[in-house]
């Protein structure tokens, strides 16, 4: 397996890009329904205007701090109980269930507990955030550490590292790095998806406030130029992670 | 300074006995790994262990090293009960044990950063060993970027950076041309001697086992135990004359030679009867 | 004289800001005219109701179904005004289904079984003489751009849409045609109410009268200007199209959306009318008598002042 | 050293059992009753749902749903996966759409999905199918982008084909990540499933939760999303057992 | 079968030249590993490498097995060019290259699976081949149960089951005692000597350089060139008399040290310049 140069990579997927949308505006004008899929011509068009407006970076700046911080609780909370659950046999069968079960809820029924508890203000939404985007990480978590690399830990052992947190420090949480990462980039895209959830379920706001008011009115063309900058911020959220995992990875 | 404490020998192992399950399953089948194992070791004192392939050398080591605890008997180092790794005590490992994602450098100064120290002085430390070692060249180079003897070489610059009085070296030069392994070798002597440290060191070269000793330590096939332990008493600095020319160095790795040899005998006899 | 509401501070719930409810964000901005301290919040998927139950909200301004439920399971919240008074739904229909009747044999989508647009819809049918469920198979479906959706794709061949949402499909192509507006099929039921918990509306009467007062001021500046309604509409509704809402314009004053006699803004037959088709639907169980939970009160204060003449309006 | 632990395996998750009702109960009882139900209320509408045979028929709907769609997603998923990391360039070009529609929130696009695949069933299946097909893809690939270099230059010395390779090498190498991958997307399948029973047609358990939630009645709510966590959790689990019999080889590390 | 082809090499390399990019960087760091090879390699000849630790041995042998491509150059087999790895081929992996999630039999088994041989003869080949290296009480066990020198003896055994005609072995006795070296080696001479295989053998112990081979390619310390091909002309088998005895071993092992230690001498000498 030769490494592929960015470059490579950066070509294959301009050309990716090309077909792709030269596919969805052929099909959009062979289905001639500006209502369920509007051409990308007619989607640029609406994005264009959004940006001039300046609508779109207003609802963006409150997305994207709203997701920043989402991200850095759920990163941190799926950590903690990820770790917990994989190391400790007691964690794993007093919390997994729930856990799982919490995971697994559909946001929308957590939503008036979420209003009762922190409002639909700012915790609020973190919360829903945390809500969609802690899965991925805790599960990967979970995942990584259970794997230990045992020559390594004993090497750790042997150099005076003592207990099970400076071992998970020093040698699991580095050797569990690809897997942790993995879940990282689906964590963003959870993350992208419970913001908008928050925005347009818990109180119309940012992105999925655009997205719902549009879509009221039935202009689909703007419904899709305004997901565009969430599908964008997700694959954005993913390349900066791949670019981190680079730099941590040896080869 | 270790006067005090001069007659408590460095190590001493009462009985050890360890056993391994071939599965996870509480009732599989086990591997009867060391049997009985008594042994006392000097301050001081540089031990070679030398034995079958498979014998339990390496599960002695690391039972030495607290790494994995014995089913009976227990391990003293001068003179307390262990059962934790110890900073006293500095391992090379037979596969290495290198952390992929760092570079030479970061793994020689691990230890040191585990306890630690600030990172001007560790990394001086470290630059020092890395360079007895020959790998001066390597320092950013990352494991994967290193032939195996350079990985090896990596291993032993990073326990002897700890400075621990006690070394337990698990064929630390397998993997080493000869050339650069009598280079190490001769390190290693002057190191031990100047500092004054305990040896314990695996290997299945005869020469090396008998050059370095004050003692041979020999073991037998499967359920490991020691056949028997031979001191050498051949003068020292030893890199000084043609010691392989010695007639006791002859004698002793005659000796060892033999003793290996009947052992693969016996067992062949075992096998097919 | 105006109202001095300085020092005034109150969260309306509303829903999200679409061309039916510019009336909403215009009383808002009056309020905050008269000094008050206004949170606006737009709750899509939370009721009003929800949300006042979990003290998030002080007033909503929100379906009048909301009412009667949360009257029927205790929660004691009064309508004091209405942001639309007649009925805000169309009846949609795919090509070739021109009335009622021709729905025999097809299919409809309604929100959920016991959602309030789901009855209206039965009630609909037993008028035109067919028996939902047998003549007709009601499929629930859940959102209402997934209804519009569903009409469109031909899986279902009529659903209930916002009047203002019918209007921006039509702009935009959509294969379907209006069976009618409900407040035509059905006159006389209430539609949107402003409300809020009733010691809520006793410790702040001076508050809630002001709120009157903007309801019909703001009645009376929609349908004393066609070109502002639309010009302030186009610049406070995201996606709005013109030409919709101008047609909007034209059908909201045909069916008296926007009254400025008290008695019209707020009426009781007409939540009578919408607690008794819930109670026949299954929706509630006990009969419910709107007087109880229906004031004019503040309304007529407020008309008593001279609002909803335009003079009000700073 | 920790897994040494076996028996409190039925007394831990027993005592936590209990713990977790109790808050609830304690919590449901001090929240007003059109938000959230207590467990006592909860199963008080349960016995009546079930009496009345709603539970099961739904339960029965939405599983169908669940298990064909999961199934699909684990069938299609894993080999795609493998695919896409094995051949670096077709995954290079095809993960950030993956990653792009997977940061698409599903409500928005369900008037698309009824246009495609009408509101019945396949639109269902296929709102279960394609997220969490998507989880386990990217995964899977990631995983097999990891494989240990020294041994996938052994197989390469044997000239394993691309098959081989993967049976023995890629997959082995990747299971952490195919099992979080595979738990992640049984979380997608299970939240797909439920939103096309809230959006699109109103049946199964999701209806039962829109119908609770429109009738504010939180008690019918939660005993759909009960039913819907513990499936999860049992799916969820049956993955652990699952990941620790492929992992047996590695014994206990520490 | 072979008397058609005898006179072609088996192997053949010409001006090969290698290096490793110290990052993944275009413009990184370049180390020369390998400059200018040529090197004929005769059909059933036992050709040992010696070398310095980070000489190009493992890169070299690498390179042979067409595992990585050469910057520069090209290598043939049997007298054609290669660029793929090839049956004809099987590889001993100085770090043994264990599948650990397969037990020993399995990992035998593996490149007789990869060629789709019907299970039971392919596991009757696996076994055959773990009872020559002495592992047949542990078919089942995973390589983390095994010692290092088990495991090592794992790797060759898949190598020798592979019927390969060529065998490139790196270190292959690098971590199994000086006992079951002797056991290991007569086996491999035997193996060879009946199945006329061609070896490329990396080795870093002198006797065992000079005793396999007819021939021993000696390597400069990086970048690595070959310093001198040496013959080996002493009676086989080897075995049966007392080879270490005969002068002709002693003159050639004589050479290769005094070269090795020439390189060290100039390495200094060029480091302390
Ligand atoms: N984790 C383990 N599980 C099961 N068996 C083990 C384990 N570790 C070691 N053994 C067994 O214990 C025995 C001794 O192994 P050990 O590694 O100590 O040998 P050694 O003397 O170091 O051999 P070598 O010279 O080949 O390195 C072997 O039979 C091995 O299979
Ligand atoms: N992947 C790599 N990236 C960078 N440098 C490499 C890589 N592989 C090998 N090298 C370098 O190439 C040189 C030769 O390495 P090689 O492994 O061939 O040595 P060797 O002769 O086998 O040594 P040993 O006897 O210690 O195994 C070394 O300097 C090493 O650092
Ligand atoms: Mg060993
Ligand atoms: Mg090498």
């Amino acid at each position: 397996m030769s490494a592929r140069s960015r470059k490579d990579v950066r070509r294959d997927q301009l050309i990716g890009v090309a077909v792709f949308l030269v596919l969805w505006e052929v099909t959009a004008r062979a289905l001639d329904n500006p209502l369920t899929m509007p051409p990308i011509s007619a989607i640029l068009a609406a994005l264009l205007d959004l940006i001039l407006s300046g609508e779109l970076f207003l609802a963006l700046g409150q997305s994207i701090f709203l997701l920043i911080v989402g991200l850095i609780a759920a990163t941190v909370i799926g950590f903690v109980f990820g770790a917990l659950i994989a190391r400790s046999q007691t964690a794993y069968w007093m919390l997994n269930p729930y856990f799982s079960a919490l995971f697994v809820t559909p946001t929308i029924a957590l939503v008036p507990l979420v209003l009762v508890w922190f409002g639909f203000g700012f915790p609020g939404r973190v919360i829903v955030v945390v809500l969609a985007a802690v899965v991925p990480i805790l599960f990967s978590v979970a995942s990584g550490l259970r794997d230990a690399p045992g020559d390594l830990i004993d090497v750790a052992r042997s150099f005076g590292v003592k207990g099970e947190i400076p071992l998970l420090f020093t040698v699991r949480i580095r050797a569990a790095l690809p897997v942790l990462m993995a879940g990282l980039r689906l964590a963003a895209g959870r993350g992208v998806v419970g913001m908008a959830v928050a925005e347009t379920y818990l109180r119309l706001g940012g992105i999925g406030g655009l997205i719902k008011s549009y879509g009221a009115m039935f202009q689909t063309d703007y419904v899709f130029a305004s997901i565009l900058p969430l599908s964008l911020l997700g694959i954005g959220l993913v390349t900066l992670i791949a670019r981190v995992e680079r730099r941590l990875h040896w080869t | 300074m270790k006067d005090a404490t001069v007659d408590v020998p460095a190590i001493e192992l009462r009985g050890i006995r360890k056993t391994f399950a071939l599965s996870d399953d509480e009732n599989a089948q086990r591997v009867l790994a060391l049997d009985g194992i008594d042994l006392s070791i000097r301050q001081g004192e540089f031990l070679t262990i030398i034995g079958p392939s498979g014998c339990g050398k390496t599960t002695l080591l690391r039972i030495i090293a607290s790494l994995i605890l014995p089913d009976d008997g227990e391990v003293m180092v001068e003179g307390e009960t262990v059962r934790e790794p110890g900073l006293k005590r500095a391992m090379v490992f037979q596969t290495f044990g290198l952390f992929p994602w760092k570079t030479v450098i970061d793994n020689v100064m691990f230890p040191l950063q585990v306890r630690n120290e600030p990172a001007e002085t560790a990394r001086e430390t470290a630059m020092h060993h890395i360079r007895q070692v020959g790998l001066d060249r390597f320092v950013d180079a990352y494991p994967h970027q290193l032939s195996g003897g350079m990985q090896q070489r990596v291993g032993l610059a990073r326990a002897l950076s700890t400075g621990a009085d006690i070394l337990l070296m698990d064929e630390p030069f397998g993997a080493i041309d000869a050339q650069t392994r009598e280079l190490m070798q001769e390190e290693l002597m002057r190191i031990w001697q100047e500092e004054q440290k305990t040896v314990v060191f695996i290997t299945h070269d005869l020469d090396e086992a008998v050059l370095l000793a004050d003692r041979v330590l020999l073991m037998s096939r499967g359920p490991g135990r020691v056949r028997e332990t031979i001191p050498v008493e051949l003068p020292r600095p030893r890199f000084d004359y043609d010691v392989r020319g010695h007639e006791g160095f002859a004698k002793v790795r005659g000796h060892l030679w033999q003793a290996l040899r009947n052992d693969l005998v016996e067992q062949r006899a075992e096998e097919t009867s | 004289q105006t109202f001095d509401l300085s020092g005034t501070e109150v969260t309306i719930g509303t829903a999200q800001a679409q061309v039916l409810n510019v009336g909403t964000l215009r009383m808002i901005e009056m309020l905050e005219s008269w000094g008050a301290d206004v949170t606006r919040v737009e709750l899509p998927n939370i009721s009003g109701l929800e949300a006042i139950v979990a003290d998030r909200i002080d007033v909503a301004a929100r379906s009048s179904d909301e009412i009667i439920s949360g009257q029927s399971r205790d929660v004691d919240v009064v309508a004091f005004g209405a942001p639309i008074s007649t009925m805000h739904y169309a009846v949609v229909s795919s090509e070739g289904v021109a009335s009622m009747e021709d729905l025999e044999g097809g299919a409809i989508a309604t929100s959920g079984p016991g959602g309030f647009n789901g009855m209206l819809f039965r009630y609909m049918l037993r008028q035109a003489g067919l028996e939902p469920e047998v003549d007709v198979q009601v499929v629930p479906v859940g959102g209402s751009s997934e209804r519009a959706a569903a009409v469109m794709a031909g899986q279902v061949q009529a659903t209930i849409v916002y009047i203002d949402n019918w209007l921006a499909m039509k702009e935009q192509g959509a294969n379907t045609q209006l069976l009618g507006y409900v407040a035509d099929l059905v006159p006389g039921l209430s539609s949107r109410a402003i409300y809020a918990p009733r010691e809520y509306i006793e410790a702040n009467e001076e508050l809630v009268t002001a709120i009157a007062c903007a309801n019909l001021e703001i009645n009376h500046w929609i349908n004393s200007s066609k070109e502002d309604f639309v010009s302030y509409t186009m610049d406070n509704v995201r996606g709005a199209n013109e030409a919709a809402v101008s047609a909007f314009y034209d059908v909201a004053v045909e069916i008296e959306m926007f009254p400025t006699d008290p008695q019209a803004v707020l009426n009781t037959s007409g939540y009578q009318a919408l607690a008794d088709l819930m109670h026949d639907g299954g929706a509630i169980e006990e009969e419910l008598d709107a007087a109880n939970f229906v004031t004019h009160t503040y309304l007529e204060e407020a008309a008593g002042m001279g609002c909803g003449t335009g003079e009000m309006a700073s | 050293m920790l897994a040494t632990i076996s028996k409190p395996r039925v007394l831990l998750p027993l005592l936590s059992l209990v713990v977790v009702v109790g808050g609830w109960e304690l919590v449901g009882r001090s929240i007003n009753p059109l938000l959230f139900a207590p467990p006592s209320v909860v199963a008080q509408q349960f016995a009546e749902l079930l009496a009345t045979g709603e539970l099961q028929r739904a339960a029965t709907i939405t599983v169908q749903a669940l298990f064909l769609g999961y199934a699909l997603a684990v069938v299609a998923g894993i080999p795609f996966g493998i695919v896409m990391g094995a051949w670096e360039r077709f995954g290079d070009i095809l993960q950030p759409y993956l990653y792009a529609i997977f940061s698409t929130p599903r409500v928005v696009v369900v008037p698309l999905i009824i246009v495609w695949f009408g509101i019945g069933f396949e639109a269902r299946l296929f709102l279960v199918f394609f997220w969490s097909a998507i989880a386990i893809s990217v995964n899977t690939a990631q995983g097999v982008r990891h494989a240990r270099p020294d041994l996938v230059e052994v197989a390469r010395s044997y000239r394993a084909n691309r098959v081989q390779m993967a049976r023995h090498v890629l997959i082995p190498g990747a299971i952490p990540f195919v099992v979080a991958g595979l738990r992640i997307g049984a979380e997608r399948a299970i939240v797909g499933v439920i939103i096309g029973e809230m959006f699109l047609q109103i049946v199964g358990l999701g209806g039962v939760i829109q119908k609770g939630s429109e009738e504010l009645l939180p008690a019918k709510m939660l005993c759909a999303v009960v039913i819907i966590a513990t499936l999860g959790t049992i799916i969820v689990t049956l993955l652990d057992t699952f990941e620790k019999r492929f992992q047996n080889w590695k014994g206990d590390a520490a």
